[in-house]
Order: structure tokens, then C-alpha cells, then sequence
């Protein structure tokens, strides 16, 4: 472990770590790729906004109408600094990364726009790949069947990596967008982004990421990405529930047409017409996740004290420690890359005539490891693989190889149980 | 530990050596069910008869799936408890077991009616679980009454 | 006030309220109807639930994961009988009202729903009244523009009712909906839903209540109500943001198509087409509010245990009285009912040649008072009344005598400064 | 009280007694500025002049407006300020104000520039007050724009 970070010392930040479950059992928590755990500080940052400062934002006035904005549009500044946005403008909240994925899904083929860019019709292309989330395929799968547009995919290698040798033919004149996950939630692989954006440039599509697995756990920054759209989740990140964030270009989010429509998006409102708000606000209808923001601010600022490198470089040797360690485990079949290189923290595996479930199910019941079990809303890519669930231990700034070595343990147990 | 009151030796048997495995002819209906938050599937077929007692009775059940041992043991034990029986006392039995997996771990299994199928009795407290052990037991249900 | 409804109880639940403002002024909180403050009950049961218990839902089998979704489902249950719901599945849990609104809306004329009673184009028409909030105007527009369907409205009386004369002529056969406020957040009116709910039936429209400032306020049931749709949000029933619900007959919520495509909305995901999961998961794309569900559910048993009919007396009692004491307040305008029938705590006015943003800062600045000013997301009902925006008053289970008092007295010094 | 500082005097004065009101001919150009958030308005006409030292002079604005009395206020201020000064001198005073508006309060007004517009320092600390006393201010830059 690196010496300047200090795992017991971040351990002691996430009061449920130090829960004992029913039966006396620790809680070894190997599920952040499904969601993090929060941290005092967050917790406290919204008991305190909810116990002494909470008010509407935007509308009112008032002390408390002012604290909760000052706190709410902060928390703006706080995210687009943390993913280098080049304005604060250009980050909207959401409540989660799926409604950000929807948002930029339903702007395309919406007869209230008119830039061409969001066009969308029969003979019109979306192209995704075959290792994302159900969040960034399904809106596009409903887009396509709402505009008769067509959606296709980049399939994935043996090896967990996107396969990117038809990309040419993939990505064509036809394409208006490419929305892929940056890291999967699944294999751990980290994508290449660099040549499906140029290609994406020089056909003029539009490139968005599913970032919902990488914000988290690496410095990412939009603007040396160089793509035009960006989604994450709080929860992912040490923040609360409630609350997504999507990052888009101004010019773009400027030319799409509203999503949601209410209070707060709009300029001036007759019975028969209505101006919208300028970004972020025309994204934003309705009261929005006040609590929440001022959450994920304070997680922001966690792990930001922490240090993104430190965050990155902790889960960089607990993964190479655990896949060192799974290799132990007779007849495991790793889905995903089994070398280190842009790859994450999360690793699935198969387990020979033993279900997943039950894999899960007694690495709980007797030893308090929490894994996630099933396809992890990536079912595609589990047809790929030709199986129908796997286990998946998903790495976070709090776990330690004392938790993969329990792992380990727990493994060899099931593999008795069902010897 | 809690895990043993869900993986009782008797699933666990049933799971390594399932009974009655593989679709067979003939058959009066076929099903495929699936459990679709955990992805387990199975397909069943039905033949029924008519007993010497003139009530219908269940002649053959054959199934394929793929699942959790919680799933496969209890089409397993389902083969069991029904074939050979007649039709209307093994609804009986899927009543009894719908109603003790709905349970919450509260209700007092039946024996007499379930027989072997009371192994399953520590599943009904994993709500998450519940959905696979009822799942051979739902197909058999549906494939009976599209026999009829 | 009445015998059982100790008022000064209530308040020590509230921590904001003891809370001292910057000068030492009291905080003295009359705009619940923007947002209501939240009890200790509410904020402890996030609190502990983020501490002790927090998992993802539905798709973990783990130990958290059971009690996250537990908690998450529990809530459902209380909403659900907390409005008298036929069944828990007609509550979809979703960011905020304007999300639930919003749903509703994008279900008409999308063309993957065949289902007749949400075919929308040329010809069919949408009804709506003057005294909306925008949450409830811009999403029918958008609708409207989206597919050529016209917006219709139902005018408001100079006494801030809304002006039924017209019904038959309005609500036609070419109606496909008609979506109304329950309760007027700037008037305070409560509509009579019995008259257009039965227009509705006979020309086969369906009827959706916007429910936001009712629902907090009064004993609501959906069944008794008779109507198709209900939205109302968290944050203004002593709950927390970044969660609202949509309630939807059951027969009705399975025949609309999806809205937001994700994980969690899905029965099983092919790379080129769905199947989507029962309702009312079908609408729950993506991690839900997980956390805000635990404090909409704690809420719901807040405002149970306190008692909605005891709730609507104190506001009732509160209401006549400041009704009452602001005539004596010369040259106020009352911008609806001065009769207490068939109205709720909110109260809204205008000061000869003093504008609104001068009274609301000047009752903050001076004595602490909160209140909203301007439009309150109701910009075409003030065009209708022929103002900018008004001073508004709005009151819950929380409020005094004693704060009305103050305010009387805030308003004279208003009128003092500006003499 | 806080209030103080925001509700000067000279800002009540102004807002009872606006300077300049009213719209008038002849004009360069017109243009109607609003505030969504809270719905302040104004239209605002400038005539530019030849001054005697060869610049451009401001011959006169006129205007007519609803809004708080900050706003309102506002624009007499900006009356009194404008008219009869040189071009260049009332853009410098558009520039100080405007960064005193944005200062949060922490910044320290130039006097000697602003003039009577130093009345609304206080507003800089009620940043949703800050765009109503900009609205004149912000229409007055774009109506001199308009009108070269
Ligand atoms: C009548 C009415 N409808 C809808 C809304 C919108 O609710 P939300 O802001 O939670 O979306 C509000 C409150 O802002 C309201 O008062
Ligand atoms: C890669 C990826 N994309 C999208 C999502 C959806 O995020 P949310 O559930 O916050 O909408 C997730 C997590 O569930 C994810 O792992």
C-alpha cells in the first residue's frame, strides 16, 4: 500500500464498515460498483443542511432560500471543478445517470428542435457497444423504435475489450451519436476513447460516456477527454442516492430542445407558450435534489482530500492483489481482462456448476461478503459470454486485501458446500 | 450460521443429482418460465392421466433449466412429490408451498402435505430467494391447468 | 386551537425552527408551501438509514441490499395506504412532482404505445386551468408542440375560482386529458374534482390531479377522488427532495409505454429490444431515491401520527385567523377566496405601490419572516389578475398564532418604510 | 438591522420620486430589458449628442419600468448620472457598478465614479437583489450600443 494513504484511517470515516451484521458477523463490503457507501462527512453535511439551512433554491428570498441555493449551486461549482467542466453552467443535475442518459437520448428526433445535429429518423444511426449498462441501451433502443432511427453496436473480444476493428464501418456518415461506457461495470475494462472520438469527428457524430464507473475511482477530466456529453451517478461516489449529473457542451446543451417542463427551467410562461431558462436550469424542472447536492458536494470535497491518484492507485494494487489471489481458486473463469492495464477495480467470475447466486448468497450468509450476483444490468453482455450470471466484487477506497483474502476464504467454503 | 437452515443437505442432493431431469414425450402441455431479476429459467412439460381411482393423475413431469440450486432442487423435488400422485391433491401441495415461501419465515410448514418439499422452509426468509424456489412450482401450476 | 393538537410539541421536532438567523432575529417560517421543513424523525431515520443499512435495491441479495430494499419498499407501502392506494404498485416513485407530471405527459403520442387512450395529434386536445403551476403547464405544451395537439384551459373567477361555465364547451370528445391543481399554491382554492371528473367520463377523457399542495395538507384518497392520475412530491409533506410520487391506476400505468429506459425498469434486455418489468418498476429506471424513500416513508408515518384531520384544523384555525388579521392591513389586496371554504393555509396578496420583492425582503431582513414573492411558478394566473407577483403566506402543522402576529406587525413596518 | 443597508434613504427617495421617468422623442434607440426570476421590466430609450468638446454626449434617457424599488430606484439614479455626461464617462460608472454589484460585499466603492450610485453597495450582499439593480444599468449599455 502506498504510504500516504492511509486505509484504517479511511475506514473509520464510513460508520457502516464497523457494523456488525445479524450473527455477529463483520461486514466485508465488496459492492461499490453497485453503490458506494457514504462517509461521515456526507452524512452529516445533509443532516446539518436538513437540521438548520434548508429552503427551496432559485425562488426565494429569504435566509434559508438563500443558504440552500448558495449551498445547492456550490455543490455545481464543486462537480464541474472535480471533472475539470470548463463551466459550471455545463453541469446538470439529475437524479441519477440514467435520467442523464434519457435526457440526452430523448433530445434527438424531437420535432420542437431544429438543429440538425439532433435529427433523428429512419436511416439515422446510434451506435453503442455490446458491454454497456441497460441504462445506456435501453433509452437508445426507445429512441430507435420512437424515430425508426437504426441502433447498432461494437461487439467485445474473448478478453473483455471493446472490439473496435470494424469501427470504421460501424461509425459512418449515418451516425448522429456514439454513446459508450467509459469504464465497464462488468469486466472492469477501461475504453479507449481517443479513436471512436476521432472517427466520431470526422463523420460529425456526436460522442457521449457512461462515466458512471470511472468519476468515481480516477481523475477524469471532460474537457482532455474531448467528448461532447458526460453521465455519472452520486451514489456511485460516495454520495447519496437522488442525485446524477450530466456534463454536456454549453453549445449543445444550448441547441437541445427541453426535457422535463416546470418550474424553475423556464424563463417567461403564458398559457400557450413558454422560454426556457438559460443551462443548467432549462434541464433542471422542478424542485431539485437540494439535500442531495449538498451530499455529493461533500463527496466531491472527500474524495478530494483523499486525492483521486491516492483513490486510484489503492484500488490499482487490490486489484492486482486480487486477481492474484482468485487465480488460487480451481476452475474460476475471470470475465474480463486479467492484466492490469485500463482496467478498474471490478472483477467477475464464474464458478464451474456453481450459480452465482448461491456463490452469493453463502459468501453472506456465512461471512458477511457482500458481492453482486446476476448480469449487473449488462445482460447482452452475458449473452456474449454465454452465461447467464456472474459473481462481481467491485473495489473502493475502503477496502483492504485482508477483505480479498476473507473473499478467498469464502470462495474455498462455497466450492465445499457445493463439493 | 444461517446459511444452513437455507442449504439443507436435502437441496443440496437434489441440486448434485437432480430426479426426472430432460423433456420427455409424450406430453399433454408445455411452459417456459423465467425469473427475470435473477435470470433463472426452466421449461416444463406435463403428461397427465386418467387413475384407476377416476381422478386424473399426474403421469410424467419433465423439465429443463438453468438456476440456482435453490431452483433446480425444487424442480427436482417437485418431480418427486407429484408424479405418480393425483392431479388435484398435488395442487394442494403447490398451495402449501406458495404459502409457506410467502411466509417470511413465519408460518409453520405442513408436513404432511409437503413431504420433502419442507427443506425449502428456510428459503421463505430471503425475499430475494423466494422467487426461485416458487418458480418450478409456478411452471407446474401453469402447465397443469393448460392440460386440462 | 384544538385540544389534542399541541402545536408547541410539534415545533421542538423541527430543529430549523429554533434555529437563531444572522442578527439574532427569530426564524419565523411561512413558506411551507415553497418547501416544508423537515422533523427530527425524518432527518434521523436518512441519517441512520445511510449509517447502518444502505445498499443498493432490488438487485442485491446481500444483507444491505435486503434492508435498503426493504426500507425502499416499506416506503412504498405507507405512501401507498397513506393516500389509499388499491395497490402499492400504483405508487412510482419518481425525482419530484414536475418528474411525475412530466411522466404522464410524454406517455400521449409516443408512438411505441397503440393503446387509443394515449394516440395524440392534430385534433385532440389537452385541458388545463389558469391557476397551474408551470410544472403543470410546460409539460402539456411541450406535448402539445411535440404533436400538434392543441392546449386548452379553464378560466379562473375574479375570486380566484376556477371558472367551471364553460365545461361542456371545453371538454369535449376531442379531450384525451384534462390534468388540474387539487389545491392552488397561490390562491389556496381547492377545485372541485367531482364536476370535471364526470365531463371527463362522458367524453372518455382521463383526469390527472396535480396533487403538490394537497396531499400535505388534507386527508386525500386517491380511490374516493375517483381520478386516473395523482402526483405530489416529498419535499412539501415534511419529507426530503429529490423524491415526488406519481400515482396511476393500474390498468392505466400498464398500458402507457415506458418513460426513462434503464436498469430496474426491465424484464430482460436483448442489444436490440426489451421487455419491461411490471409495473411500477417500469417506471423506475435507473437507482431510485433510495435514502429520500426512507424519509418520504418516515415522513408519511410523521404526518400519520400527528393526524391529517387534526393537520387540516390547525391549518384551518391558522387560516381564519390570518385572514382575519391581515384586514386590518390597509389598502391589502387578497389574491383569492377570503371565505375558508374549500381553501387551504396559503394566502396571497399584493400592497398598493410597495412590490413584493420589498415586503419579502424587508419581513426577512427585519423580523426574520419568511415568505415567497413573485410568481410562485404561476406566472400566467398573475397575468390573469393583472400583477407581477404577489406576497405570499403559506402555513402548516408547525405554524402559530403568534407568527401571524408577527407578520401583521412586519407588514405595518413595511408599509412604514415605504409611507 | 440588516435592512439598513440595503433600504438607503436616497434609494426610497428615488423609488418614491423617480427622475427622468416617462418614455420620450426623439431617441436613437429602444430596448425592453427583462428579469425573469422575478419579473422586473423596463424599457429604456437613449438620444446620443455631439458634445461641445467633440465626444459623444448623452442628450437623454428615458424610460419606463415596473420592478421593486431597487430596480426602480435604479434607473432614476442611472438618469440622474447619464444624462448631460459624456459617453465614455457613463460607461466607466456602468463598469464600477457592476463591479461593485458582483463584489459580494467585499468590494470597496469607488465614490469618485459612482456617485449617488453608491447608495447601492448593500444590494451586493443579496445576490438575488443584484440583477434588479443591474436591470437599468444592463439596459442602458445595450441601448448606448444600439444607438452608435
Ligand atoms: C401546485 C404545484 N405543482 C407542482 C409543483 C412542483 O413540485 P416539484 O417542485 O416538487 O416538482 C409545486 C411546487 O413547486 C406546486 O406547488
Ligand atoms: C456503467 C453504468 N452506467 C449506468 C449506471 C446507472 O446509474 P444509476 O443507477 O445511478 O442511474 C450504472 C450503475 O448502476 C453503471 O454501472
Amino acid at each position: 500500500m502506498s504510504t500516504t494513504f492511509d486505509v484504517e484511517r479511511i475506514r473509520k470515516d464510513f460508520p457502516i464498515l464497523s457494523r456488525e451484521l445479524p450473527g455477529g458477523r463483520p461486514l466485508i463490503y465488496l459492492d461499490s460498483g453497485n453503490s458506494s457507501q457514504k462517509p461521515t462527512q456526507v452524512i452529516e453535511a445533509m443532516r446539518e443542511h436538513m437540521a438548520a439551512h434548508y429552503g427551496n433554491v432559485g425562488r426565494a428570498l429569504h435566509v434559508l432560500g438563500s443558504e440552500s441555493t448558495e449551498a445547492y449551486e456550490g455543490a455545481r461549482d464543486k462537480v464541474a471543478a472535480f471533472i475539470g467542466a470548463p463551466s459550471r453552467d455545463e453541469i446538470v443535475f439529475t437524479k441519477n445517470a440514467s435520467e442523464a442518459l434519457n435526457l440526452v437520448a430523448y433530445s434527438f428526433g424531437n420535432p420542437i428542435c431544429t438543429d440538425e445535429r439532433f435529427a433523428m429518423g429512419p436511416g439515422d444511426e446510434i451506435v453503442i457497444t455490446e458491454m454497456e449498462h441497460h441504462s445506456n441501451i435501453v433509452p437508445w433502443q426507445l429512441l430507435a423504435q420512437r424515430t425508426g432511427a437504426t441502433l447498432r453496436w461494437f461487439p467485445v473480444t474473448d478478453d473483455g475489450r471493446l472490439d473496435l476493428s470494424g469501427l470504421d464501418e460501424l461509425v459512418t456518415e449515418r451516425t448522429k451519436i456514439v454513446s459508450m461506457v467509459h469504464q465497464s461495470n462488468v469486466l472492469g475494462t477501461v475504453n479507449p476513447v481517443a479513436p471512436v472520438l476521432a472517427r466520431a469527428r470526422e463523420v460529425g457524430a456526436l460522442v457521449m460516456l457512461d462515466a458512471s464507473q470511472s468519476v468515481p475511482h480516477r481523475k477524469v477530466d471532460v474537457a482532455a477527454l474531448g467528448v461532447d456529453f458526460v453521465a455519472f451517478t452520486g451514489h456511485k461516489m460516495v454520495g447519496p442516492s437522488g442525485i446524477g449529473v450530466l456534463w454536456g457542451r454549453r453549445e449543445l446543451l444550448e441547441a437541445m430542445p427541453p426535457f422535463l417542463g416546470g418550474g424553475e427551467m423556464i424563463e417567461a410562461v403564458w398559457m400557450d407558450r413558454s422560454t426556457y431558462a438559460p443551462v443548467p436550469h432549462k434541464f433542471e424542472a422542478g424542485t431539485p435534489p437540494i439535500v442531495e447536492a449538498v451530499g455529493l458536494g461533500a463527496a466531491v470535497d472527500y474524495l478530494t482530500a483523499v486525492g483521486m491518484d491516492a483513490i486510484h492507485e489503492h484500488e490499482k494494487e487490490l486489484t492486482a492483489y486480487a486477481l492474484g489471489a482468485l487465480k488460487e481458486i480451481d476452475g474460476l473463469r475471470l470475465i474480463g481482462p486479467s492484466d492490469l492495464a485500463d482496467r478498474g477495480g471490478t472483477i467477475s467470475f464464474t464458478l464451474p456448476d456453481i450459480h452465482p447466486h448461491d456463490v452469493g448468497q453463502i459468501l453472506d450468509d456465512v461471512f458477511g461478503i457482500a458481492v453482486r450476483v446476476g448480469h449487473h444490468c449488462a445482460r447482452p453482455l452475458h449473452l456474449r459470454f454465454g452465461i447467464p450470471a456472474t459473481t462481481r466484487v467491485s473495489l473502493y477506497l475502503y477496502n483492504t486485501t485482508a477483505e480479498i483474502d476473507a473473499l478467498v476464504r469464502g470462495l474455498h467454503h462455497v466450492k465445499k458446500v457445493f463439493g | 450460521m444461517i446459511a444452513e437452515s437455507l442449504y439443507q443437505e436435502l437441496i443440496l442432493e437434489h441440486y448434485k443429482h437432480p430426479q426426472g431431469r430432460g423433456l420427455r414425450e409424450p406430453y399433454d402441455a408445455e411452459v417456459h418460465h423465467v425469473n427475470p431479476t435473477c435470470g433463472d429459467e426452466i421449461t416444463m412439460r406435463v403428461k397427465l392421466k386418467d387413475g384407476a381411482d377416476g381422478g386424473r393423475h399426474v403421469a410424467d413431469v419433465s423439465y429443463e433449466g438453468q438456476g440456482c440450486s435453490i431452483s433446480q432442487a425444487a424442480a427436482s423435488v417437485l418431480y418427486e412429490l407429484t408424479v405418480g400422485s393425483r392431479v388435484e391433491d398435488t395442487l394442494q401441495v403447490v398451495d402449501e408451498f406458495t404459502r409457506l415461501m410467502h411466509g417470511r419465515g413465519q408460518v409453520e410448514p405442513d408436513e404432511a402435505v409437503l413431504g420433502d418439499a419442507v427443506a425449502f422452509a428456510g428459503v421463505a426468509k430471503y425475499p430475494a430467494r423466494v422467487k426461485c424456489a416458487l418458480l418450478a412450482w409456478m411452471a407446474y401450476k401453469d402447465a397443469v391447468v393448460r392440460s386440462s
